[in-house]
């Protein structure tokens, strides 16, 4: 083996670490470590020169390892492993100790500052002689994508990909496209109907050669990794036909399957399901596609209130926020007014949530069109009752009103539940077959909420739409197409990339007591029949390492996290 | 001089190593008695690892993952959890105090609740004194991880 | 108990003037900028929700648009052209209406026409009733004297059984207004001394308006000091001095001064509201309601004729002045019988009224906060 | 004592005899192994003393077979002398290899020990608060010594550098035949290594069938009809086979009862007791900390069962507050 030779590179981070930790002494004392052929500090080791300093460290002392001691590895990890590439050698050569964030950002004591800075350090150079060189691994990228739902999520991925030219397989369990989208009237703020949104994007996926459309189906298994998944579909109801059953090889799947509303029966207190009138928003909305606002006695209602949050940002039901609940009231009040001028709108609402593009302007335009807003405070509710024969309205809500401070009642004829969404009771089902997580609220997680939203942790499975949070019709939409890109991208390059980070058994090792099979999250761990092995998929591994941890013949190993690596580290950090 | 308690600290990537960095860009004040050790998961931390770091002298071991339910690997601080309830049974026998070896849930977020769980550790362990290892190792003239990684 | 919520009072407020009230949006710019605003009675923002959320009662119970006076400086700062200004206008003419317990003046509010109507009937009324009891009584060519067309005796005591009338019926309102914003109200309770203590400002805001100064627009104070200076001026001279008004043909300068300056006031006041409620160069002028209008056409023509049938009476016209006297009377028992009770010219009694409660109410919420205020003595000094 | 033939060493410290009948049920092969070789000290067979051990050379040894744990001084004065003897010194069975069974005393201490033994028992007689000390003076000039009982258990190589381990309790007998021969023959292997084990684990030569692992209640064997085709594990019994070397010939899951671990870690194990620790709590299907110590408390003393032959090899290797 040829001898390991470690530059250790000290980062001042212009006076984020130097002014705490003496950057300087650390370099002299580590220096002195065997294996360490240089050391230095810098001012920026990030910047282009500090790069170019470690490149050429390289080169001229033929080093083979390095650590840099200076920010997070979150952030600049991948731009030493680059430097390192650029100097020809392999890029998991490398180590990195957190200096900054997680020690002279965070001690003021220059003297504990350096010595913990020093301990990190050394962790460091001793983890980097253990290091192993790694390569990426490939594998094919199959064309073909498994679209699940037919909303509008669903039909806008579908229609993205079958117009670039890809074959999709576009399975919905009901009979009919559209999703919870075709049970809606006009949309907010624009007042688009939401039948014309539809009708267009329904023709154009059932007149594409591209798109398989695959009505009242299910997914019933997937397995395989991505660019190479075989789905089995098959017949959505249970007295369907269950030989009917295509077996589907497809590259990428994306999940659109969408909400349910908020059951309005289990709050008891807006009296719905006893008091004839008080109505849930889609049954509200069933009432004007059909152009019939009419109360269940046939009058035409003349106070009409709408209770937003119902079953939302609630401390018993649903604590999050279901976002286009308050546009869709304003747009409620907005038909109301249209329908029946001389009649009048309560709108109680908890906070109004108006983010979005023309949200503003749409609830400004509601209110000057006297729509009577009252604040009820959250975990409060309204409490609906039947009015008094002789009164004015058919019911009255009493509700504390947060602005004014005072108890008031509210006359109303009929009354609208804001209804929230909530994840489909057979999306843990749908999970489990695709291997993506939930929320505690049920709705599938994303990669990275903020940088990776449509991703998922499971390579080559999307998410889109309310199947992920509760979404209005243009995050869906802008969603379903970049998972839509994310996989063009992908069918492009024909191949994927695997992370060379995975765990992988030694199978001289390997015993086969099965105690890692159930550990992995992304059924990574295969067990052979045959050979009485398990083996690690690597490109379903996504290396959290729960195999290896119990794997009690060290027959597992993780790669860039072996047992020998860590053990170096705690000495380190202990000498 | 003052006994300054040594804590290895095994943080998970996503939840709790965000975290302390959070804590750090936060400019959150805590002891520097915790050295970090980064792995993906509090899955891969093997009790081999706690067992190691107190041999090697640590006064304690703090094991920092994801909350319950929010594992970017969907369960693996479950995992963490159960081998942590086993450990804490077989460190007793062995006659480790309960409060040398830690499990916190630290979210990325909350770098305000990893600089309390460690400055609350610290202090726990300060009142605890060294580890009998860390006692044994400086009376040694041989430091005793030599003899353990082959 | 609840509060019982009218959604259609925005509505309603509107046939009495207001028109944007929905725009508003709580911001409390108005407030923060209407130098009358101060605790415990901040205005406009206060009556503006109360009214979108259509909180009628607690409206009806608010002192609050009488302390405004319309300088217009909260319509100018509305970033949403709520005009919280004509707001409060709409709301005064909607508490006249409240007051009133007839109704008419509910109906002259919402319809002009029925407004106008009614002037129109009193006018003729008054007109043929004149005519009569002139041709019954006197000779239409003598002004004054024993043959005297219509003797001021007994315009007198015309004069007086109508400021009877009048008088009853504002009082019946006046007592309604304390009833529902200070004796009403079950959350604060004035002893009696207040009452006395604080009766002194109802004649010191009657005469000196000195809120209205208060407002920043000194011009348009002076300008309604004038109108009121001479209406008061005339009234004191019609009801008092009627007969030296009206005897003649010789100019009597002890009285006639009084009556001239009063009519030049009147007039000159009534031309400059006119010309600004034309030019719309004012934010207070911007928006006139018919009641407005309706008032100040009817002031300017009852002087006009007012001072004409003077005029022709010095210069020997009996007849004429006659005539012009009907005319006068066509337009003042009207004025008087529609616009005092129950229109515009109420404000004149509330105003001053308005500032008393005000006083009174403020007085009792302060009584009220120090004594269970549930602190021990050591807090309090501590605040202190 | 023929100079042809190999010299050996036979020793049993802290243990059981096991060992030696291990030795012995090699059967008619002992006897071969008489006919290589001089057997110079064997305590159970053979008449040797230790100061004829004391006047050998050093290195007149051949090979040293050490069963046992060093539990006193006598233990690790024998073991000194064999090593220096001896060419080649081998830690035979468990004791000598990881502390064994009589290294379970590292969870407990001397003073527990002796008061358990001698003061504290019902077995004992009344009033008799005799215990062992090392030196008893016997009138005035004489002194009757025993040897020291040490506060803790040491494995062999605590004491003294060791050539080979030879696993298991007792190790299998044709796994002694085969090093045995192997040390005749002079076929061993680098320096250090296991021998008379393999190098995978029980779970490899088990012929029960293993599936995923999900256990949601331990039992111990008597509490449950047993598949006797089925791994144990995932019938809920506590079984250490995965983390154990194997070489014994599967004997103790043959029999229906979990592997206990005598034969040890697998190599590049550091602890074995830990390791065994990760694996079981890995399978458990819980939760909530509740939930996870509910099913726990299915297995009595956990520390006990992973570490039942190797307290003394573990990390932590003693409970010194006890």
């Amino acid at each position: 083996m040829e001898e390991v030779r470690i530059g250790v590179y000290v980062c001042n981070c212009g006076t984020n670490i130097a002014k705490v930790v003496d950057c300087d002494a650390i370099c002299a004392s580590l220096s002195k470590m065997p294996n360490v052929a240089v050391a230095r500090t810098y001012k920026y080791m990030c910047s282009t020169p500090g790069q170019e300093m470690i490149v050429e460290d390289i080169r001229k002392n033929n080093l083979n390892r390095v650590v840099v001691a200076a920010c997070s590895p979150r952030m600049h990890e991948r731009t030493f492993r680059k430097a390192l590439q650029t100097a020809g050698i392999n890029p998991y050569f490398f180590e990195m100790a957190n200096i900054r964030e997680q020690c002279s950002w965070v001690h003021e004591n220059e003297e504990t500052a350096t010595a913990k800075a020093e301990a990190l350090t050394r962790a460091a150079i001793l983890r980097v002689a253990h290091h192993e060189p790694l390569e990426n691994l490939y594998a094919d990228m199959c064309p073909s994508t498994l679209v699940l739902g037919g909303g509008i999520a669903g039909l806008s991925a579908a229609l993205e990909l079958a117009e670039s030219g890809h074959p999709v397989f576009l399975v919905e369990k009901t009979d009919r496209l559209g999703g919870n989208l075709a049970r809606v009237d006009l949309t907010a703020p624009h007042l688009y109907s939401a039948r014309d949104l539809l009708t267009d994007r329904i023709a154009r996926v059932r007149a594409n050669p591209y798109v398989q459309l695959m009505l009242e189906s299910e997914l019933k298994s997937l397995s395989g990794f991505v660019g190479n998944f075989t789905a089995i579909v098959g017949a959505a109801k249970k007295n369907g036909d269950p030989h009917k059953e295509h077996v589907l090889e497809v590259g990428s799947v994306v999940v659109c399957t969408g909400y349910k509303e908020f059951d309005a029966g289990r709050v008891t207190h807006f009296g719905y399901g006893k008091l004839p009138n008080v109505v849930t928003s889609f049954e509200f909305e069933k009432m004007l596609r059909e152009g019939n606002i009419r109360t269940k006695e046939g009058r035409i209602p003349e106070y009409f209130a709408i209770v937003h949050c119902v079953g939302s940002r609630s401390r018993d039901f649903h604590g999050y926020c279901s976002r286009v609940c308050c546009m869709t009231a304003l747009k409620y009040a907005h038909e109301i007014k249209s329908a029946i001028p001389n009649s009048y709108v309560s709108d109680l609402y908890i906070d109004m949530h108006a983010f979005g593009k023309g949200h503003e302007d749409f609830y400004r335009g509601s209110s000057e069109a006297k729509t009577l807003f009252l604040m009820y405070g959250k975990n409060e509710h309204p409490v609906i009752k039947r009015a008094q024969p002789g009164e004015e309205s058919e019911m009255l809500i009493e509700v504390n009103e947060q602005l004014s401070g005072e108890t008031i009642e509210i006359p109303a004829d009929m009354v609208i539940l804001m209804v929230g969404m909530e994840a489909r009771s057979e999306s843990g089902d749908v999970a489990r077959l695709v291997n993506i997580s939930q929320d505690k609220d049920g709705w599938y997680i994303e990669s990275h909420p903020k940088l990776d939203p449509v991703a998922t942790t499971t390579e080559g499975i999307f998410i889109a739409g309310t199947c992920a949070a509760p979404k209005d019709i243009p995050d869906t939409v802008a969603q379903a197409r970049a998972a839509a890109a994310r996989i063009l991208g992908r069918i492009a390059k024909q191949k994927i990339e695997i992370d060379a980070v995975f765990a992988e058994v030694d199978e001289d090792l390997c015993s086969g007591c099965r105690v890692c099979n159930s550990l992995c999250p992304y059924s990574a761990v295969e067990f052979d029949e045959e050979k009485k092995r398990s083996r690690v998929n690597s490109a379903l591994c996504k290396a959290c390492g729960a195999c290896v941890a119990a794997c009690p013949s060290c027959a597992i190993k993780a790669r860039h996290f072996t047992d020998r690596q860590i053990f170096a580290q705690i000495e380190g950090v202990l000498r | 001089m003052s006994f300054e308690p040594k804590i290895v600290g095994f943080l998970c990537n996503w939840c709790s190593y965000a975290g302390a960095d959070l804590a750090g860009t936060s400019r959150i004040q805590y002891p520097a008695n915790v050295r970090v050790i980064r792995v993906m998961c509090s899955a891969r931390i093997d009790p081999t690892f706690v067992l190691k770091a107190l041999r090697d002298g640590a006064d304690g071991v703090l094991i920092c993952g994801c909350h319950p339910g929010d594992c970017h690997y969907t369960e693996g601080n479950y995992k963490a959890l159960r081998r942590y309830e086993l450990l804490k049974q077989t460190l007793c026998a062995f006659g480790i105090e309960e409060a040398r070896v830690r499990l916190e849930w630290v979210s990325a977020s909350e770098g305000q609740v990893f600089a309390e769980v460690v400055t609350d550790m610290t202090e726990k362990i300060r009142a605890l004194g060294p580890s009998r290892f860390r006692v044994e190792q400086e009376n040694a003239s041989q430091p005793v991880h030599q003899e353990v990684t082959k | 108990m609840p509060i019982r919520v009218n959604p259609k009072l925005v509505n309603e407020i509107e046939r009495y003037g207001a028109e944007d009230v929905s725009k508003c949006y709580h911001c409390g710019n108005c407030s923060a900028v209407c130098p009358h605003s101060t605790q415990p009675f901040v205005f406009p923002r206060a009556p503006m929700r109360l009214l979108q959320m259509g909180f009628e009662s607690k409206l009806q119970n608010s002192l609050e648009p009488w302390l405004c006076y319309y300088c217009g400086q909260c319509s100018e700062q509305c970033p949403r052209d709520a005009e919280p200004g004509e707001t409060m206008m709409s709301l005064r003419r909607w508490l006249i209406s409240r007051y009133d317990f007839t109704g008419l003046s509910r109906l002259f509010y919402r319809s002009w026409k029925a407004e106008l109507g009614a002037l129109l009937i009193m006018a003729v009324l008054t007109g043929v009733g004149f005519l009569l009891w002139g041709f019954t009584h006197g000779d239409i060519r003598s002004y004054d004297g024993p043959n005297a067309f219509l003797a001021s005796s007994a315009v007198h005591i015309f004069d007086w059984t109508m400021a009877v009338v009048l008088t009853l019926f504002l009082t019946a309102n006046c007592v309604r207004m304390w009833w529902f914003t200070v004796a009403g109200r079950k959350d604060i309770s004035v002893p009696l001394l207040s009452y006395l203590r604080g009766v002194y400002l109802i004649p010191l805001h009657f005469f000196t308006q000195k809120r209205y100064a208060e407002c920043g627009h000194k011009t348009s104070w002076a300008v309604h000091m004038v109108l009121m200076a001479s209406y008061v001026t005339m009234f004191v001279l019609i009801m008092f001095f009627l007969h030296a008004v009206q005897a003649g043909p010789e100019i009597n300068w002890n009285v006639h001064i009084f009556g001239y300056l009063a009519t030049a006031g009147l007039i000159g006041a009534c031309i400059v509201m006119l010309r600004a409620r034309v030019k719309k160069d004012h934010v207070w002028s911007e928006r006139s309601h018919a009641s407005d209008w309706m008032f100040l056409v009817l002031l300017l023509y009852v002087s006009v004729t007012g001072i004409l049938q003077h005029i022709l009476h010095r210069s020997g016209l009996g007849m004429a002045a006659n005539i012009t006297y009907v005319c006068h009377m066509m337009g003042v028992v009207p004025m008087l019988l529609i616009e005092v009770p129950f229109s515009k010219w109420a404000h004149m009694a509330y105003r001053p009224l308005a500032m008393f409660f005000a006083d009174l109410t403020a007085e009792a919420l302060l009584a009220k906060e120090k004594k269970p205020s549930g602190l021990s003595s050591p807090q309090l000094a501590e605040i202190g | 004592m023929s100079p042809e033939k190999l010299q050996i060493a036979l020793y049993w410290g802290a243990a059981c005899g096991g060992c030696d009948v291990a030795v012995l049920d090699t059967n008619e092969f002992i006897l071969d192994v008489a006919a290589a070789a001089d057997i110079r000290l064997w305590p159970i067979a053979v008449d040797g003393k230790y100061k004829d051990v004391e006047k050998m050379q050093d290195g007149e040894l051949d090979a040293a077979f050490y069963n046992g744990a060093v539990r006193n001084s006598e233990n690790e004065h024998i073991a000194r002398l064999l090593r220096q003897k001896s060419k080649i010194l081998v830690a035979f069975g468990s004791c000598s290899h990881m502390g064994g069974i009589p290294g379970l005393a590292n969870f407990t201490s001397k003073d527990k020990i002796l008061d358990t033994a001698y003061l504290n028992n019902p077995s004992i007689e009344p009033g008799n608060k005799t215990v062992p000390v090392p030196e008893t003076k016997i009138g005035d000039d004489e002194t009757l010594d025993i040897p020291e009982f040490y506060d803790q258990v040491y494995k062999l190589d605590d004491v003294v550098d060791v050539d080979y381990y030879l696993p298991g309790c007792p190790p299998a007998p044709h796994q002694v035949k085969a090093v045995l021969l192997a040390v005749v023959k002079g076929e061993l292997p680098p320096k250090g290594s296991v021998v008379g084990a393999a190098d995978f684990a029980v779970c490899e030569d088990c012929k029960r069938e293993k599936k995923e692992k999900k256990v949601t209640r331990f039992y111990r064997p008597w509490e449950i009809i047993q598949d006797p085709t089925q791994c144990l594990m995932d019938q809920g019994i506590l079984c250490l086979g995965p983390a154990t070397r194997s070489g014994c010939g599967v004997r103790c899951p043959d029999t229906g009862q979990g592997c206990r671990g005598c034969y040890g870690p697998l190599p590049g194990v550091v602890d074995h007791g830990a390791k065994s620790l990760s694996a079981v709590a890995s399978i458990v299907d819980g939760k909530t900390p509740e939930e996870i110590r509910g099913i726990l408390k299915g297995i009595p003393d956990f520390a006990a069962i992973a570490y039942r032959f190797g307290a003394p090899a573990s990390l932590m290797k003693r409970n010194e507050k006890q």
